[in-house]
């Protein structure tokens, strides 16, 4: 078949392969299981390692097409469902963050138990719906992918979780499910106003190449697909389920939720509710708008109080994520590359401030900062591993936290509307905030004395350990010392988007 | 003008379906129950005749009658031991079924009276159906031929056969 | 006095009503099926007094009434066999406490 | 030399700290401390060599017309935000940024040397950490060299926060103090406060300029932008926000960027805390370098301040202030570091200040037939005072070395244990207190000069400033060398310590002494146009005059032990507790910080976030639950009680029909 000879579809392959060969693995020695799960993420970098060639190379012959790398397949002729497959910038960048975070947090859950066979066979099911995600361009697919990745959080959290896992898994996933409820109707409006000749289409790029949802069609849509995809990017008031759940999950699994799973909502806002529906996007924006920058703000603040350390991040989560879409709801191609700049700064931090606790919670047993202090003498490698998380998520330069909150408020405070303006303002106050918390956390955690003396005894990171982190705090680095290659992978990619939305406004204000 | 011979005959089979059908629900002995709905069935017979249905009344004896209430009687053997009664109903159980039933009784009634006019009509005259003709319709695929539900019918009737026999097998 | 088409509507609209009320407050399973029977034959007369009233020269009510009988006694073979084997099972006919497969 | 040297001079503190942060571990302790030095040593020799050919060499178009121009050395471009707005990161160098090099590369220097005896024990053994600390040393050096050298706004915010972060691993140097621990999370909070509001004065003005650049080749940088009126610069001289030009709002927030890395009052809080770190950091960050970053800004910023009278007037205001209320402070303060670094403070308000005596009704004051004295004295100031005030912590450094504490009444006449160490500590005084000729006396002076010329207030106030600055340091140097007979409290007898630590105190007190004499008029100012100055002596013989009373006034109350000062502190006692206690500006930010913010506000959201956001989705979780065991209890599975319902259902259907028909 013609679409095996797109590098795209072997995304999903690999995974697939990965959970077909774990399968084949014996329940009993846990060796042939960690073998296949580093061998399938191994060969999932060097895959996202090669796109990342090919599309520069590609723009690099001057190939300015929106997306490159595109072929479809068709799936179910009479709803004109296809298997469509493209990558522009954004979402190159993304799959490389994915390929990341699922090496990463391979090798953090390294000694996973009970059921490590099943444990990686879920969790690569849903990295396959990650990846899935991102390259897809149909949004029949996109959505049914959306779900693959959505259903293993269940039996992740419900079966490898801790703590009140049960609530959290159902929380989760019904909250999440929720959105995409919202979303499901979402796309079913698009798809009935896709065209305006009645040759309905799923595919992203034709329907907004056909522009013809109706502007009253698009005022019930456009809130629809934003919530649904606000949702799972932790959109206040819609977040309640990220602290619950990243608390109860186990580390890899936070690792990739919180590191990828959380971006499909900000990947899903711009590229279907905003260039699909740029009309609404103008006219609404500015209601999604407060939301996001109260979420920012709220989350940093609600960050602060809390004891847990996975509610912290957790809240710090919504806080970060919060500033994506505050970002993505600009409108103009530096907020938005700061916007996806952020998905992989949060993303790649987040997930390593996971690990970090994950390994220091697989110590002491406990994750209430009361009853700890003192581990960076304990555990220096760790703690070193977390002051440089927490700096990169209060924005240090040179690492990737910085590059991306100052792109979104300079592009956000390029925005004419003094409206924006101050909301920007006001959003910039969570680096203090965000300051605040990070420094207590690390403050309480790491330096003072030590809290237990039983704590004495713990031991510093093992290989496997140093590995997983490493491998995130090099790739916070990379983006924090050299952003400019990152954006000009990104930037591009959103001159369509901010074109559809720039000529809605003008047609608007036209008529 | 009817004949008073069967204006009479009329009220008699009225009043024992009426009868025996209120008894056939009140009485607390099982088995006199379905002796009860024995006659109701009987006086129904005697309904189809007096309508001059008298294939139809035939066989609302026999496959009624002789059939389904043999079925009910055996079954209660079955299952009641001998002289239980059932125990009395509560009041609140009975009166709900008779507020509903009066009800239902009462909405039809209703209806019925309102058309009056139409349901006032009397019996037209018509030849009593031959047991040919039956037979004709009944097996012929022609416009009104009945041949295609004869058939479902015997079908569920074996299947009814099967049925029974696996359902009430000893395992 | 004439036999009018109401005439007859009455003993099957009260037979009707009895079924109901038998149905709705038995408890033993058989005297249920002897309401449900009551019911049936219920409709079964309207439908063959309609039929005479109304087109005296055809006989699709007779006929529908000799299906239904047909099936009825089709259908209460197989229910009475249910009762049978249930019983069997539960030593109960009572149709309240025949519950062990509720929720 | 070339200037693209600086490079160098800014690359060898980079890799020394990666190299040192990543394999210190492996490393001996005294092994990663001497190539510390060693490679310190050599950014030196490279920033001298730097910047004596700015300042000296005529090559590359550093001179035109006799002005002295700004070269970028290098400027490639780090983040694009879109096509105008791109940080860049870069190399430039101009008068002030050549002197900040020279500045910064020698008190680094002498710090790393020092450091090597300071950061061990009595036996010679090095500390727990000492690789970090070289590491962190020379991170700091990196991004303070990073700041004055950069050639647009972004990267000196960039490279703000790189400091900031430095200064705070350094200042948590000691983390298991819960002090420290303290102190560094203060330090770093209240100047990221800071920072943000330089953020907002960096978007205000970027949105107007589409620039960050001071200076750009292509187009008009910031202030290249200055002589061009059409530029969109004056729109944000026009655009008016509250009353305000966008350009007077985002300057004055630029300067409370400023003034937060600067320790302007009310934002000095975390200064004095911050001698929670070892010593020498606090020589080389919250003494010399760091802490001027945000005169260094505004200096930066110089030429569009001087169009916004009112942020200058505001500057001036808050410089005079803070100087006088922290010399109040250091007055009584009886840590000797805490009294240092209200020093500090005063003295950097002294060069804000200085600053912003510059200018009058939006244009600069002509004193001697030039312009921009204050900016000169300002600078001038800045380098002699990072010379005489890391001397003085330096001292302070090897006396708390020799008797382990910080406060006054465990050290008392050690000028016979430390001779060499009580001259140099002398020499500072005297150079801070502005006794000709200690360089101290000729930045001071200038700065006088220019208050002055600003109005005779501002002139008398600062005077007088100067005055109480030579009674507290004196009253310092009193109380620790002479007041009465050192009592040994630890097991050794204080004594000068070893020549690692000797070394660079008798360095900086030379510097000290001869600095005054550097030809700064002529080659630190404003626009690269040489000044002429001459000593006015009216000033000078007044300021010396009143540093002489100070002097004498601390000699008559703390040279000998006596109840003078206890007797004064009594007779204003609630005066003295309230400066003793900083006039309460710690307590009220503990208030704010706490009560308001974290119980008033992070609280009540969070628990609204559990309660009431959290607690909906609950109930709309709760509400499903029961509804559906309510109504599993229709479903009871019983025919009769689905009978009942159908029979409602069609009886009503029916009366509805019936009704409709009927009625």
């Amino acid at each position: 078949m013609e679409i095996f000879n797109n590098i795209l579809i072997y995304f999903v392959i690999v995974p697939l392969l990965t959970i077909l060969g774990l399968a084949f693995c014996s329940n009993r020695g846990i060796g042939a299981v960690r073998a296949v799960a580093v061998a399938g993420a191994t060969v999932l970098m060097a895959l996202a390692g090669y796109l990342v060639y090919l599309f520069l190379q590609a723009r690099g012959a001057g190939d300015t097409s929106e997306m490159i790398l595109c072929s479809e397949v068709t799936w179910y002729a009479p709803l004109n469902i296809k298997l469509a497959l493209g990558v522009d910038g954004v979402s190159v960048v993304m799959i490389l963050l994915s390929a990341f975070i699922v090496f990463a947090g391979v090798f953090a859950s390294w000694k996973m138990d009970p059921l490590p066979k099943q444990f990686f066979l879920w969790f690569f099911l849903l990295s396959t719906g990650v990846f899935g995600f991102f390259i897809s361009i149909d949004l029949f697919t996109m959505f049914m992918f959306y779900e693959v990745a959505l259903i293993p959080m269940y039996l992740l959290i419900g079966v490898w979780g801790s703590g009140n896992k049960n609530y959290s898994a159902m929380k989760l996933t019904l909250m999440l499910m929720g959105g995409s409820a919202f979303l499901m109707l979402g796309i079913i409006g698009i798809y009935f106003h896709s065209s305006a000749d009645g040759q309905w289409t799923m595919n992203i790029l034709e329907i907004a190449k056909n522009d013809a949802i109706p502007h009253s069609w698009q005022m019930w849509l456009f809130p629809l697909t934003f919530i649904g995809f606000g949702v799972l990017g932790a959109m206040f008031p819609f977040h309640t389920w990220s602290p619950d759940g990243h608390a109860s999950a186990p580390t890899a699994v936070s690792m990739l939720h919180a590191g990828v799973l959380m971006k499909l909502g900000g990947y899903g806002c711009f590229r279907i509710a905003i260039y699909l529906m740029p009309f609404a996007a103008n006219e609404l924006g500015w209601i999604f708008l407060t939301l996001t920058g109260i979420s920012i703000v709220y989350g940093a603040f609600s960050a602060c109080v809390q004891t847990d350390l996975k509610y912290i991040n957790a809240y710090s989560s919504v806080s970060h994520c919060g500033m994506v879409l505050f970002a993505v709801l600009m409108f103009n191609t530096t907020a938005m590359t700061g916007a996806v700049l952020q998905m992989l700064s949060h993303g790649l931090m987040t997930a390593l401030f996971f690990a970090l606790i994950g390994m220091i919670y697989g110590r002491t047993h406990t994750r209430d900062i009361r009853d700890m202090g003192g581990l960076m003498h304990i555990m220096p490698y760790l703690g070193v591993g977390y002051v440089l998380a927490g700096l990169a998520s209060l924005g240090l330069p040179g690492l990737s936290g910085f590059v991306a909150e100052m792109t979104i408020f300079v592009g956000s405070y390029m925005h004419t509307d003094i409206f924006h303006r101050v909301l920007t303002i006001a959003a910039t106050c969570s680096i203090v905030i965000t300051a605040v918390y990070i420094l207590r956390v690390v403050a309480k955690l790491l330096f003072g004395d030590v809290q237990n003396e039983h704590h004495r005894e713990l031991t510093d990171a093992s290989w496997e350990e140093r590995l997983s982190t490493a491998t995130l705090i090099i790739a916070v680095a990379i983006i924090g010392c050299f952003p400019n290659f990152f954006v000009n992978i990104i930037s591009d990619s959103f001159l369509p988007i901010v074109g559809a939305l720039e000529n809605a406004a003008h047609a608007a204000g036209v008529m | 003008m009817e004949s008073l011979g069967n204006i009479i005959m009329y009220f008699v089979i009225a009043l024992a379906i009426i009868v025996f059908s209120v008894l056939t629900v009140t009485t607390r002995k099982i088995l006199r129950s379905a002796t009860y709905l024995l006659f109701t069935l009987f006086a129904t017979a005697a309904l189809y005749f007096q309508l001059d249905y008298a294939f139809l009344g035939a066989v609302q004896i026999a496959v009624y009658a002789g059939g389904i209430v043999v079925l009910f009687v055996f079954s209660i053997l079955l299952t009641q031991k001998p002289g239980e009664d059932a125990a009395p109903l509560s009041s609140h159980r009975k009166w709900l079924g008779i507020i509903t039933a009066v009800a239902g009784v009462a909405v039809c009634g209703c209806a019925v009276f309102s058309y009056a006019q139409f349901c006032g009509q009397l019996m037209p005259d018509m030849a009593a159906p031959s047991i040919e003709n039956i037979g004709k319709f009944l097996l012929s695929t022609d416009k009104l031929g009945y041949l295609l539900p004869f058939e479902a019918v015997s079908v569920l009737l074996l299947a009814c056969i099967i049925g029974g026999v696996v359902i009430a097998r000893r395992r | 006095m004439n036999l009018t088409l109401l005439m007859y509507l009455i003993p099957s609209l009260i037979m009707f009503g009895c079924g109901v009320y038998g149905f709705l407050t038995r408890k033993n399973m058989i005297a249920i099926m002897i309401s449900l029977e009551l019911m049936l034959n219920s409709i079964d007369i309207n439908f063959v007094v309609f039929n005479r009233y109304l087109f005296p020269g055809q006989m699709e009510g007779m006929f529908f009434t000799l299906f239904a009988i047909a099936i009825a006694a089709a259908e209460t073979a197989l229910a009475l066999a249910i009762i049978i084997n249930v019983f069997r099972i539960a030593k109960d006919v009572d149709i309240n406490k025949i519950n062990k497969l509720k929720f | 030399m070339p200037l693209s040297y600086t490079i160098a001079v800014i690359a060898i503190p980079l890799i020394m700290f990666l190299f040192l942060g990543l394999s210190g571990v492996k490393m001996g302790k005294k092994t990663t401390g001497i190539i510390g030095v060693i490679a310190m040593l050599i950014t030196t020799i490279l920033a001298y060599g730097v910047a004596l050919t700015y300042f000296f060499g005529s090559s590359e178009g550093q001179i035109v017309d006799g002005v002295r121009k700004a070269v970028t050395v290098f400027n490639p471009d780090w983040l694009t935000f879109s096509d105008t707005l791109v940080v860049r990161m870069g190399i430039m160098l101009d008068p002030i940024a050549a002197m900040m090099l020279i500045v910064i590369t020698t008190v680094s220097l002498m710090v790393h040397l020092y450091s090597l005896g300071y950061m061990c024990d009595h036996h010679g053994n090095a500390e727990k950490g000492f690789q970090r600390y070289y590491a962190f040393l020379a991170l700091f050096t990196f991004s303070m060299l990073g700041l004055v050298v950069a050639t647009n706004l972004f990267q000196i915010f960039i490279f703000f926060e790189m400091v900031g972060v430095s200064s705070y691993l350094l200042i948590g140097f000691y983390y298991t103090t819960p002090a420290a621990n303290h102190a560094n999370k203060k330090a770093f909070i209240v100047t990221r406060l800071a920072d943000l509001f330089f953020l907002i004065g960096i978007l205000i003005l970027s949105f107007y300029t589409q620039t960050f650049d001071f200076f750009s080749n292509n187009v008009n940088g910031i202030i290249g932008m200055l002589d061009d009126p059409q530029a969109s610069l004056a729109q944000a001289g026009t655009t008016t926000f509250m009353g305000c030009s966008a350009m007077a709002w985002a300057l004055t927030f630029i300067f409370i960027g400023g003034a937060g890395k600067s320790a302007m009052y009310p934002l000095h809080i975390w200064l004095p805390d911050a001698m929670e770190g070892p010593t020498p950091v606090s020589a080389l960050i919250h003494a010399a370098t760091m802490v001027v970053a945000g005169v260094f800004l505004v200096a930066r910023l110089f030429p569009m301040y001087v169009l916004v009278q009112g942020t200058m007037d505001i500057i001036c205001v808050v410089g005079a202030f803070t100087a006088f209320y922290a010399a109040a402070i250091a007055c009584v303060q009886s840590d000797i570091k805490r009294a240092l670094a209200f020093s500090t403070i005063s003295q950097i308000a002294f060069m804000m200040t200085s600053l912003a005596v510059s200018s009058a009704d939006g244009q600069l004051i002509e004193i001697h037939g030039g312009y921009g004295l204050g900016f000169m004295a300002s600078m001038f100031h800045l380098f002699t005072h990072a010379m005489f005030k890391a001397l003085l912590f330096l001292c302070a450094g090897a006396i708390i070395h020799a008797v382990h504490s910080n406060e006054n009444d465990k050290m008392h006449g050690l000028h016979k244990y430390m001779p060499i160490t009580s001259i140099a500590f002398l020499i500072g005084c005297l150079a801070i207190a502005g006794i000709p000729p200690f360089a101290g006396f000729w930045s001071k002076d200038e700065i006088l000069v220019a208050a002055y010329e600003k109005g005779i207030g501002w002139g008398i106030w600062m005077t007088m400033v100067a005055g109480m600055t030579a009674f507290y340091m004196f009253r310092i140097y009193f109380l620790i060398f002479h007041w009465k007979k050192h009592e040994v409290h630890t097991e050794h007898e204080p004594a000068d310590q070893p020549w690692t630590m000797t070394l660079p105190l008798i360095i900086l007190a030379a510097i000290s002494i001869v600095a005054g004499f550097v030809p700064a008029a002529k080659l630190v100012t404003w626009d690269g146009t040489p000044l002429h100055t001459q000593l006015n002596w009216t000033i000078a013989g007044t300021s010396v005059l009143i540093a002489c009373i100070g002097i004498g006034l601390a000699y008559k109350m703390y040279y000998k032990e006596n109840d003078l000062p206890e007797r004064m502190a009594n007779s204003c006692r609630g005066l003295w507790t309230a400066a003793y206690k900083r006039f309460y500006m710690d307590e009220l930010y503990q208030f704010i910080t706490h009560k308001v913010i974290f119980q008033g506000i992070c609280k009540p959201i969070a628990k609204f976030d559990r309660a009431i956001i959290d607690g909906f989705f609950n109930m709309l979780a709760e509400v499903t639950n029961r509804t559906s065991f309510g109504i599993r209890k229709m479903q009871s599975g019983s025919i009769q009680g689905y009978v009942y319902f159908y029979l409602i259902g069609v009886l009503l259907l029916a009366v509805i029909t019936m009704a409709c028909v009927l009625l």
